[in-house]
C-alpha cells in the first residue's frame, strides 16, 4: 500500500470537520436524553437540535419551521417527491424531471409512474443540459418540478433562479435536490423561489446519517413513515441528536467558508484536468472547466480503457477516486448520466471522477496527474483496443 | 463492488499473465459483453505434443474491470499447455476456485474468457478444416 | 440544578457505551470513505459494516443477509408494515396487532386500514396481556400479525415463541417490535419463528440514528424509500457506517453482559417498587414485578397528581424520568397503553416511568423512593382531590 | 413537550402563589378539562373597596401539569384585589403574557384557569341573586 493517500471521492462522503465532531462528542456519552422527554437531558436535547434548525434554516434563507430532519438525502428525496404525490397531486399533472437526475429522483419518480402517475423526464445535451424552453412549455402541465441543483457525476449546475422563477409563475412546485451544493454554492430558497430542497450532511463534512428537507410552509406533503409526533409527524422516531448538531454545525462552518474553498478548489480543478488531458485521447464530461460546473468535481473519460481497473490501480497508489457514482456502483450498468449526456457505453464505462475536498491540495492533484499516466499506460497495453499511446 | 475481490484475484490483475499478441497466432477469439462493455481478444498457438494438439502459447489482450483482467490472465494460465479438448471443457467454476472465488455480480467475466478461448479453438478447427478440403 | 444526577429513562434512550464510541470514532475523521466506493476508504466501511452485520446476526441467530440496516425502531416497523403490505398482502387478509403497541406499529396500521385493507387490534386486559385463544382465532385470517416483544410503557414480555409458533402453523408472517427487548431479552429468532422484527441502537447503549430490520430470507416486502443499490435496494442511500459499526458493537457488548445487567436491574426494580408504594394510593402498572415484565422497566402511578408536574419536581432533583412514552410527549392525550390496559385518563395522567440502565445502581433508587414521596406530597398539597397522605 | 417552559412559568411551578383553600369562601368555580385530565377549583372571597366588590381573596387548587399549576397561580395574583367586573375581563392572553408566554400546547390550561375564576364568580353573584330574592 502506498503511503501517500489523496482522497479525491469527495462527492461520495467527506471526513467530518474536527470542529463539527467536537461538537457532537458530548451527544453521546454525556447529553444522551431523548430529545423529546420532559426532564433536563432532553431539553438540553431539543434545544441543541433547534439551534442547528436555526443554522440550517439561516444557511439557506428558511425558516426554521420550514427544516424537516432526515436521515439522508436518499431519505429527503423520497419524502418530498412521494410525499408530495400522496398528498394529493392531481393524477393529469405531470412529476417533471430531467435525465441526469440521482436515481434517489428518478426511482422514486419512475415508482409513481407505475401507479398511474404522468411523469415527464427531459432529454440533456452533451453537457447535461435540458432545453429551457422545453422545461417551461412542461412546466405548465406539471404540479411537481424535480430539477437537481448541480449534478453529482458531472457537475453541472443547473439554472435553480431561473427555474425557480419558471415555476413559481406556472404555479409549479419546484424542489431541488441539492445534495451536492448545500454548503458549496451560496443558496437562496427565496430569491430562487426554491419550494423543497433535499441536503445530506456527509456531503459537506457532517456526519453520515443526517439529511434534511426544506419545505416552503403551506405546501403539504405525506410522511414515509407513521408512528411519534417528531418534525410534525412528518419525519416520527427519536431524534439523532447528534446527527442533526453535526449537521447544523457542518453547514454553519461550510458557508462561511465556501469562497475561500471554492476559489482553492477551481485552481486544482484547472491543474488536474490539464494534466489529464495531457494523456491521449481523453476528455472531459460536463461543462468546461470554468463555467457553469461545480468547483470541485473533475468526470474525465479514457479511450480504451475501464473505470474500475483504473481505480483498483489508483487506489494501490493511495487514490481514492471513483467511477460513476458510489451509489450504484453495485450495478455494472454504465451509469445513466453519462449515457445520458451521450457517451457510448463503452467510453462512459472509461469514465473516472475526481471530486476535490478541502483536505486536497495542489501536490495531490499533481500527483494523481503523474499515476494516472501510468494507470492508463500501464492498462492500455493490454487492452485489444489500442496500444498505449502517451502524449 | 460491495465484495471484495480475492487475493488471488488481486494478484493476477496487478501481475497479469500472458498479456500480450501472439505474432503468429494459429487463432484469435474475439469476443465481447454488451452489457459491461468488456471486451477479450485470445489468441492462440497450437502445437504437438505426443501426436496430440495442445496450445503451446494463449496469450490475451483485455479491455474490462479486474475481474476481466484476472480472469482472462488466469484462464490462460490454466489453459497453456492443455491438449485442446480438454481446454475447451474448461468450466467457469474451474476459473472461479483458480481465482479463490469471484463476486456474484462478476461471475459473467470468467464466462467471457472461456467464450474468448472457444471461439479461438473453433476458429483453430476451421481452418484445419478449410485447409483438409 | 442538584448536583446528583440519576438517569431513569433508559427505555427512551441510553448513552452511547465507552467501548461503542471507541469503535466508532475512527469513521468520522480517517475511515470516512463511502462504503459503496471502490477504493480501500470504502472497502473499509464496507468491511466494517458486514462485520457489524454479522455481530447483529449472531445475537439473534438470524443470517448476515437477513439483517437491512435502516435510521430507527420507526423505520423498521414502517418499513415492514407498509412494505408487507404493499407488496402485495391479499386485501381479505387481516393485518393483526394488539392495544398497547408503540405508535410505530399502529400508526402505520391505521393508514393501511385507510387504504382498505382489514385491521384488527386485540384489546387487552390489566397487566397488558390479549388472550391467546382470540389471537389464535385471528391469526388463521391474518397475513401479518405484529406483536411487540415487549410493551415500551408498562413493560409486559409477550409469549413470543407460542405466538411464532402459531403464527408459523397458520402461514401467518409474524413481525415481532423488539426494541425494548433487543441486548436485553434472549431473541433467537429461528427458535422463536419470527420471521421480522425491529430495533433500534441507541436503546441499548449504541447510537441514535441506526436502527435495523430482521426479514426472514424469502419474505417479500417493498422498500419505503428507492434510490442506489444499497441493502439489496430496499433501503438505499449512503451507508452510515458509524452509525451501522457503533450498533453491531453495542449489540455484541449488550448480549455479553445480558444476564449480569438484569439481575442488577432486577434488584433494583424491586427496590424501587418497594419505595414507591410506601407511598398512599400508589399502584404499578403491568405485570407484577418477578414475572413476564422487563427487568429495567417500573410505570408506576400516584392518585391525586400529574405526570408531568412530577417530572418538573423530579428534574429539579437531578432524577429524569417519563411520563408514558417521550415519542408521544407532544400530544397531551392519555397514553394509549395505559388507557388500553383500562385506566381511566386521570389515572393515565397520574402515572411515571421508571427505566434502569447499566449507569445506575441501588443508592440511585433509594434516591429516588425519598425525592417521589416529597415530590408527591407536595403536589397532593395543591391537588384539589386530595389532600396529601403519605404513610 | 418540545417547547421548553419561560422562566415565570417555572418560577410559578416551583413557588406557587395563593395555593389552598379558603375556608369561607364566598364561591368555588369547580372545573377540570375532559381532555387532558386537569382539575381546578378557584376560591373567592369577596370584599369591599369604595363601595365596590372586590377580590378580597383568591386562592386555587389545580390538578394538573407545569402549566396547569403555574398558569392558575398566576391568575390568583393577578385577580386578587381586582374589582370583581375587571376580573371577569382578565383574558387567556393576559396570563400568557404575565407568564412570559407559553407553548402553544399548553394555552388550553391558561383557558382553564379562567373559567375556573368566571364560574366562582358567577357562583357569587347568582348566591348574592339568591340571597337578594
Ligand atoms: C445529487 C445527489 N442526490 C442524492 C444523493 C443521495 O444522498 P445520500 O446517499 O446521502 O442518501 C447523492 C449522493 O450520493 C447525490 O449526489
Ligand atoms: C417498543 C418501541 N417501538 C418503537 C420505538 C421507536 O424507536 P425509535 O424512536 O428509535 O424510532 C420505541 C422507542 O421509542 C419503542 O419503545
Amino acid at each position: 500500500m502506498s503511503t501517500k493517500q489523496v482522497y479525491l471521492d469527495n462527492a461520495a462522503s467527506t471526513p467530518v470537520d474536527k470542529r463539527v465532531l467536537k461538537e457532537i462528542l458530548p451527544f453521546f456519552g454525556e447529553k444522551y436524553g431523548n430529545a423529546s422527554s420532559v426532564h433536563s437531558s432532553g431539553r438540553e436535547g431539543m434545544e441543541a437540535i433547534q439551534k442547528a434548525r436555526e443554522k440550517i434554516a439561516k444557511a439557506i434563507n428558511a425558516e426554521p419551521e420550514e427544516i424537516i430532519f432526515t436521515s439522508s438525502g436518499t431519505e429527503s428525496n423520497n419524502l418530498l417527491i412521494k410525499g408530495f404525490a400522496r398528498a394529493g397531486l392531481e393524477k393529469e399533472k405531470h412529476i417533471l424531471t430531467q435525465k441526469t437526475e440521482h436515481d434517489a429522483v428518478l426511482h422514486p419518480i419512475e415508482e409513481l409512474a407505475k401507479q398511474g402517475f404522468e411523469t415527464r423526464v427531459l432529454e440533456v445535451d452533451r453537457e447535461g443540459f435540458f432545453q429551457m424552453e422545453e422545461f417551461e412549455k412542461e412546466a405548465g402541465r406539471a404540479g411537481l418540478a424535480s430539477i437537481m441543483h448541480a449534478n453529482n457525476e458531472i457537475g453541472t449546475i443547473y439554472p435553480i433562479k431561473k427555474i425557480g422563477k419558471i415555476c413559481r409563475e406556472k404555479g409549479t412546485v419546484f424542489h431541488t435536490d441539492a445534495v451536492q451544493t448545500v454548503g458549496k454554492e451560496k443558496i437562496n430558497v427565496k430569491k430562487m423561489k426554491i419550494d423543497a430542497l433535499s441536503a445530506s450532511a456527509h456531503k459537506f463534512y457532517g456526519p453520515k446519517g443526517a439529511g434534511f428537507l426544506y419545505l416552503k410552509e403551506g405546501i403539504k406533503i405525506e410522511g414515509l413513515m407513521s408512528g411519534g409526533g417528531q418534525e410534525r409527524k412528518l419525519r416520527p422516531g427519536t431524534y439523532n441528536t447528534q446527527g442533526i448538531v453535526g449537521m447544523g454545525k457542518a453547514l454553519e462552518i461550510a458557508n462561511k467558508e465556501m469562497n475561500n474553498a471554492k476559489e482553492k478548489e477551481k485552481k486544482m480543478q484547472k491543474e488536474l484536468a490539464k494534466r489529464l488531458m495531457e494523456i491521449d485521447d481523453s476528455w472531459i464530461n460536463g461543462p468546461k472547466i470554468g463555467s457553469k460546473r461545480l468547483a470541485n468535481n473533475l468526470s474525465a473519460g479514457f479511450e480504451y480503457v475501464e473505470g474500475e481497473a483504473m481505480l483498483i490501480k489508483l487506489d494501490d497508489y493511495g487514490i481514492a477516486a471513483s467511477t460513476g457514482s458510489a451509489c450504484s456502483s453495485d450495478s455494472l450498468k454504465a451509469s445513466h448520466v453519462l449515457l445520458g449526456i451521450g457517451l457510448r457505453p463503452r467510453r462512459a464505462h472509461g469514465t473516472l471522477r475526481f471530486s476535490l475536498g478541502k483536505q486536497n491540495n495542489i501536490q495531490d492533484v499533481k500527483y494523481v496527474g503523474e499515476k494516472m499516466k501510468k494507470v492508463v499506460g500501464e492498462l492500455r497495453n493490454i487492452s485489444p483496443l489500442k496500444k498505449g499511446v502517451i502524449k | 463492488m460491495s465484495e471484495a475481490y480475492s487475493e488471488k484475484v488481486m494478484n493476477y490483475f496487478r501481475k497479469p499473465k500472458n498479456i500480450g499478441e501472439i505474432e503468429d497466432a494459429d487463432a484469435i477469439g474475439k469476443v465481447g459483453n454488451p452489457t459491461c462493455g468488456d471486451l477479450m481478444w485470445v489468441y492462440i498457438k497450437v502445437g504437438k505434443k505426443e501426436d496430440k494438439e495442445i496450445l503451446k502459447d494463449v496469450k490475451v489482450k483485455t479491455f474490462g474491470c479486474v475481474a476481466a483482467i484476472a480472469t482472462s490472465s488466469a484462464l490462460t494460465e490454466m489453459a497453456k499447455g492443455m491438449e485442446l479438448e480438454e481446454a475447451g471443457k474448461i468450466t467457469k467454476q474451474d476459473i472461479a476456485d483458480e481465482l479463490g472465488g469471484l463476486p456474484p455480480a462478476k461471475m459473467h467475466c470468467s464466462m467471457l474468457a472461456l467464450d474468448g478461448l472457444k471461439k479461438a479453438i473453433e476458429e483453430y478447427y476451421g481452418k484445419q478444416y478449410e485447409k483438409s478440403k
